[in-house]
This record gives C-alpha cells, structure tokens and sequence, in this order.
C-alpha cells in the first residue's frame, strides 16, 4: 500500500530560482541560503520518495482573473515550467503521478473536498523552486509530483481548518491506493512577507518561528488563525502559510522534527524550511539501522 | 484603498485583494497577465498608450500603467503579482517594484531588508484604532 | 436583508431551446411538454425575483478536459450564451450579479467549500434552457444570475450531501447579505437519462417521480444515494440530479410544493419540473391577501 | 470498457467516465472540443484524416473518428458530451448518435423513447451478477 513517510515546508521565493539557473547557488554569497539545505540534499536522496504531492499557490500564471480554482489537483501527466515574462526555468519537466492523483481526486471529492481536477497546466516557481532547492540541479526529477494548487492570491484563500481538513483526507486516500508507494507531501509558500502598500517589506521573525514551533503538535491552534491574522501578523503574502497546514494534516500526528532553517530575507521574504518524518517511520527506520 | 468595512481595514499600509478589488482591477489585471507573452511585451514597448487602448480599462488605469504608478494601480485594483508582469517587462526586481510602493528609496528599502525587515510593531493597527495593538 | 423565497428544479434539455428558438413552442406537436410550464410563466410574473442562483452543469462547454471544477461560482459581470457547435442561442445576455455573488462566494470559502471563482464564461444550454422555460422569450432576462456550475460529467461527481450541505451554505450566505433581494434557487438537470452504450434511452419513471415526492420532506435519504445508485436506476447522465439537492439545500426545511410537471420523454430524457415555496413566505403571502 | 473492478462495473451496457476513461480520452475528447470552432469544422471536413493526424490520438482513436463509430469512441476514452460535438458537425441529432450505440435501429429507438423508454427492469446488473437485482 502507498504510505506518506514525511512532511516537508518550504519558501518557495523566486530569487532562490533565478540564483540556481545563474549557477550561483553555490557561490559565498548566498551560502546562509543555500547552506541550510544542504541536510535536506543528503536526506532525499536517502529517502527516494516515489511521488511528491506538492502543495503550492500559482501566482498568476496558470490561472487568471478568469478563473481561480480553491482547490486544484493536477492529475496530468506532465507539467512545464511556466514562462513567467522572462523565459521558462531551464528545469526538467515535473513528471505527473496520473493514476494515484486520479485516485486521491476521487476519494477526497467523496469525502466532501470540492476539488479543481486539472489535467494540463504550466507550473511557476510555487512549484518549481521547492523542486530545486530540495534536488538540486539534475537532469530529471528523480520523483514523480502530483501538483495542488491553492489559492492565496485572491481573498479569502482557505481556511486553516480546511486545509489541515484536506492533508487529513489526503492521508487517508494515500493510504488505500494499494501500490506500494513513498509519498511525500510538502507545503510551500510563506513565511512573513508583505508585496504592497506602504507596509511592504514587513517581516515577523517572532511569528515565523513560533508557527514552526507550534506545527509539530499545536497545529490545530495554528489551524485556528484566520486569514485576516495571517495578514496583520505576517504581511498579506505570509498568509501563504496555510498551506503548509495542508502538509502537516497529511502526517501522523506524533512526528520527528529532523530539520529546520530560517533565514531573512530572501528578496522581501522570510524563508523557513523544515521537515518531519512520522514518528513510527522514524521509529522503523532506526530499529532497523540496529538490526543491520 | 476599497477595503472599508472590512475586518482587514484598519490593517495600515495594505490593500487586500477582495472581490470589490478584483472587480475594479478585472482587466487591469488580464492586461497585465498579457505581458506573459513575448510578442505583446513588444507591442507594448512599441506603443504603450495604443496597446493600453486595447483593453477596456479606465482612464486612471491606463494613466497609472504608463506612469508605472503601483501604489495607484493597487488603488484601482491591480494585484501585485499581476502587477510585477509590468515591473518584469521593464526589467525590474520585484523589490525594485515594490519598494515604490513605501516611503523608502530602493536603497533604503533594500538596507531595511537586510536589516531583518520592517517590524510588525506598530504596524498592526491604523492609529485611531490603536488600543487593539497587542502588547 | 436578502432572502431565498422559492426553489424551482426542472430539466436542462437542449431540444427545448432548439424548439423555442425556432418558435415551435406554441405548437400543438409540443403542447403536453410546454403546458407544463404555464403556472411557472405566470408564477414567475408574480414573484420577480431580483436574482436566481442557478445550478446547472457546463456540458463540455465552458470547461473542457484541461480544467474541471466541482463547484464553479460566477463572479462575473455578464455571460453570453455559449456556442456549443450551432451557433449561440438567440437569446439575451446573462446579466451577473457580482456583488451578491462575492458576498456568498466568500462566505462559502469561510464555510468551507472549495469554491471556483469564474469572472469570465460563456453559458451553455444547461443555463439557458431553464431561463427560456421559465420566463419565456423576452428582450431581456428579468432578474441578475449567479451561474453555479457542479461537474457531473467526470466522474465523480459531489455527494449528495455535499450539494445538500452547499444549499444549505448558500442560503447562510444569502441571508446574510445587507441589501433587500428576493432571492431564488434553480435546480437543473435530470431526470432519468443515458445518453451512451448499449444500455442509451433508458428512462427510470417510478425513480423519478419517488425522487420528486422524497425531495419535500425526505431530502436527506436522496442525499445518501451514491451516483452509483443514481447511473445505475437512472442512467450515466441521471445523476445530474444531484443538483436539485443543492436547490432543496438552500430553501427551509417547511416548503409548499405549488407546482408539479413531469413527461417522457424529451430526446433521450424524463421531463421533471417542480417549484417550491419555503412556507413561511406561502403563508406571509396569503396573510397579505386575506388582509388586502 | 475500462471500469473493471469498479462499483459500477456491473452496469451493463455503461461505460462511467472516471478517471482511467480520462486519462486514455484526453486527447480524443480535446479534439472534439475543437470543432466548437466553425473555421476547425471546415478544415476537418475538407480533410478528415489531415486534421485529426493534428491531435496526439492513437490511430485506433482515429479511425473511430473517421469511421464515427460511437461504441468505440466510448470505449477508448471519448465523453459523450464531448463526441457530440462531432456528431453535431455532421447535422445528427443527439438522439440519432446514441441510438448507433444500441442494438436498435434509430427507428426502432426512437419508437421506444417514445413509448417511455427503455425500462430499468433488467439493464440493472449484468447477467453474472443478477443476484443483486432488486425485486
Ligand atoms: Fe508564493
Ligand atoms: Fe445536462
């Protein structure tokens, strides 16, 4: 049976792409940055999840004014990096995973989710950065990545509640596909960041690290802010941190914190990035290291 | 700002963008979103007032897009990541862009992000509505 | 405040608009099909609400395989009839009603449904049909539409008690809307129809009319039916139905059923057409009278 | 049919448009929505085979086109709303395309819509799974 073993949040700021496709990642400059992943680079590689259901927000890319979508799962099977107005990303193409997606849309619209099925689309640097950030710079994906995109642009995005409501739901689709899978969900977006108005440049450090403290098991507290909170708080773009609620809902609720950084600023941005594994995954995986 | 009687109004320095905002900034928006395209970046340069006429925005609209005014196009309803399409086709940083929007210079407002950003202190609540201001 | 009055459900099919819009409306050929709707033109005249939240599904027209929304609400200011491979039907301009229809979108979102929010579309016969049928041919639509369309053509389509859930949101929502508006909800689509395979024409009488009977008073055992029950007893395309729950949804639990009409067959499909009026307004109008 | 070992796979005579009919129709069915557009029409009825060898189709999707076989563009993955557009195309009724799915002659099927339609009784369960039939 396919099993979610780990969770992981992440920024997903344009300038991080922009530094990646310069081939600066790893220059002095921006090692604060990029040093904080280096964990990250070494742990994937170890856990080879077969599929990545990436939560992320378009940002006016591949939905417009006409069109904005609560809730969108890709369920095609394949996706191109957006051109954004200055070229597509020189990155791979993301592999769709269409028969587990379609799997996951079915059982979640039963469950009452009102789901945006999505079978062609481009995908942004909501979705791409994470892909780079986490892999780093490879000829392919070495993963397949079922893309589900959230609206934060347009207000009100939804709410906490709802969105630890769909992680739960998708955990518990994961859980009846009945190939043998490694799934990984990640939330993107965030942390503290205001694009606009005279308050723009806003960032909560105190906000933003108390959000990664409380996530690991006060996160319905955290499930509770609304977004007029997140906007007060965090800046009207640090309401994207919803969506990471949507990765924590999809984990047990017993999880190891194995990794965390945070830096500001990243451009206008606060970035935070962590990652748990379930604890019984955790806790498997280390009995069998005393085995071996 | 059209966030009156709002929750959100008494936020300083923001505009949320609600169903008022996205009906006002509809085709600012969808002109914006047009930039995406290599071939209409071009025709814009070429004549930005006549590729402007093409959409059936208002006349403020227009005025603020050619005058690269974002602190009035998020008053008419632009969204800012529509918006940063206009700033992109000019070859502008997205900080670049929205430092405009605040009282600071870029350089200023670049040097205030390094510095860890603007506080929320004192930025939560407008002034006549202080006495919510957390402690 | 605004407030929901009357729910109206009745069919979609696409021969009725073709009928109109070659003026054979009036012929005797398809009297026992347009009689019906006699009582709904002049009940319509009387009740002139100023908006109709209308429930219908987009048949492969507005949405195409790329993009499929459960439930897509529009925002917008106008929708044009829709060319759906034979020219537009010669009918008027959709007239919107943003405001209200921002208001209960956003109040949706907060209630937690996962709503689409569509500012631009063309409306197809599932939206135009029911106008035609119920205010005749006129120089303009007589009140503003908040066009909601629910996928019923990938399955799976919402639960029942999803769409029963939505009405019961909407009216929530409507109710909550500071300006006086008499509000209707229409539920469109069905009745029994397959319009594939080898299995096509099938036409479920006694399903149908025991559907209409359960929808006043025993609504909640019609949104336990799967649309496996639905395809089914009443075809691949009878599950449209489920709409008529979203209607039921929005009115109160006391309704008056004041009209009734049901025919087979139209094309491949059961006729069925009802209008409630939620009870205590029935009982506030013959008050009124008495008084008068 | 594809709906093997699904709830709705003793329907008989039905094909549900789930998830796996998506994935093999896609391109089929987006094709369909093609000929929405009166300048597509004309250029696929000036050259059938041209115009579809436009469209990522598998060649057996392709010849059904051509050959408007309905059964089998039901059974590789077409939607019925969508291949009405290309039995529209050609000035067939709804009812005249699906009635080439039965055992019926459009004659004989239109004969039996009128007299009620086709009945319920039997057409629930395939024959294998008749236990199941209601009384
Ligand atoms: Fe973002
Ligand atoms: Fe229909």
């Amino acid at each position: 049976m396919a099993k979610i073993t780990a969770g992981l949040g992440t920024s997903h700021i344009p300038l991080l792409g922009h530094i990646i496709d310069k081939g600066e990642s790893h220059t002095e400059k921006w090692a604060p940055i990029f040093d904080g992943f280096q964990f990250t680079k070494q742990w994937i590689k170890k856990q080879k999840p077969d599929v990545v259901i990436l939560v992320y927000n378009d940002h006016a890319t591949a939905f417009d004014m006409k069109i904005i979508p609560t809730f969108a799962i890709g369920c095609g099977e394949e996706y191109h990096p957006a051109d954004e107005g200055y070229g597509a990303r020189p990155v791979p193409t993301v592999k769709g995973a269409p028969k587990l997606a379609w799997h996951i849309t079915e059982s979640l619209i039963k469950q009452g989710f009102d789901m945006t099925i999505v079978n062609e689309m481009d995908v942004d640097h909501g979705l791409t950065v994470p892909l780079s950030m986490v892999f780093g710079e490879v000829e392919e994906w070495p993963c397949q990545v079922i893309p589900l995109a959230v609206n934060t642009v347009v207000y009100p995005a939804p709410t906490g509640e709802r969105c630890l409501a769909l992680g739960k739901a998708i955990r518990a689709a994961v859980e009846q596909f009945p190939e043998d899978l490694n799934v990984q969900v990640w939330g993107t977006g965030g942390m503290s960041h205001q694009l606009l108005g005279e308050r723009a440049g806003l960032i909560n450090r105190e906000w933003d690290l108390a959000f990664m403290d409380d996530l690991q098991s006060d996160y319905d507290k955290l499930a509770a802010i609304s977004q007029v909170e997140y906007i007060r708080e965090s800046g009207t773009e640090g309401s994207e941190m919803v969506m990471w609620l949507i990765m924590r809902g999809a984990l047990n609720h017993d999880v190891t914190e194995i990794h965390r950084h945070y830096y500001v600023p990243v451009s206008n941005t606060a970035l935070g990035h962590l990652i748990y594994e379930n604890a019984d995954i955790a806790a498997d995986l280390k009995t069998a290291e005393d085995v071996a | 700002m059209n966030n009156n009687n709002k929750p959100y109004s008494n936020i300083p320095g923001t505009t949320v963008f609600d169903g008022d905002m996205a009906r006002i900034g509809f085709h600012l928006n969808q002109f914006c979103m047009s930039l995406m395209q290599a071939s209409n970046r071009d025709a814009f340069r070429q004549d930005e007032r006549g590729y402007v006429d093409q959409w059936p925005m208002t006349e403020a609209q227009k005025k603020a897009v050619l005058a690269r005014d974002f602190t009035q196009l998020i008053a008419l309803g632009g969204n800012i990541y529509y918006l940063v399409k206009l700033s992109s086709s000019d070859g502008l940083s997205v900080a670049a862009a929205v430092s405009t929007m605040t009282n600071l210079s870029p350089e200023d407002y670049m040097a205030m992000m390094r510095n860890g950003g603007r506080s929320p202190d004192g930025n939560r609540y407008v002034e006549n509505d202080k006495p919510k201001e957390k402690p």
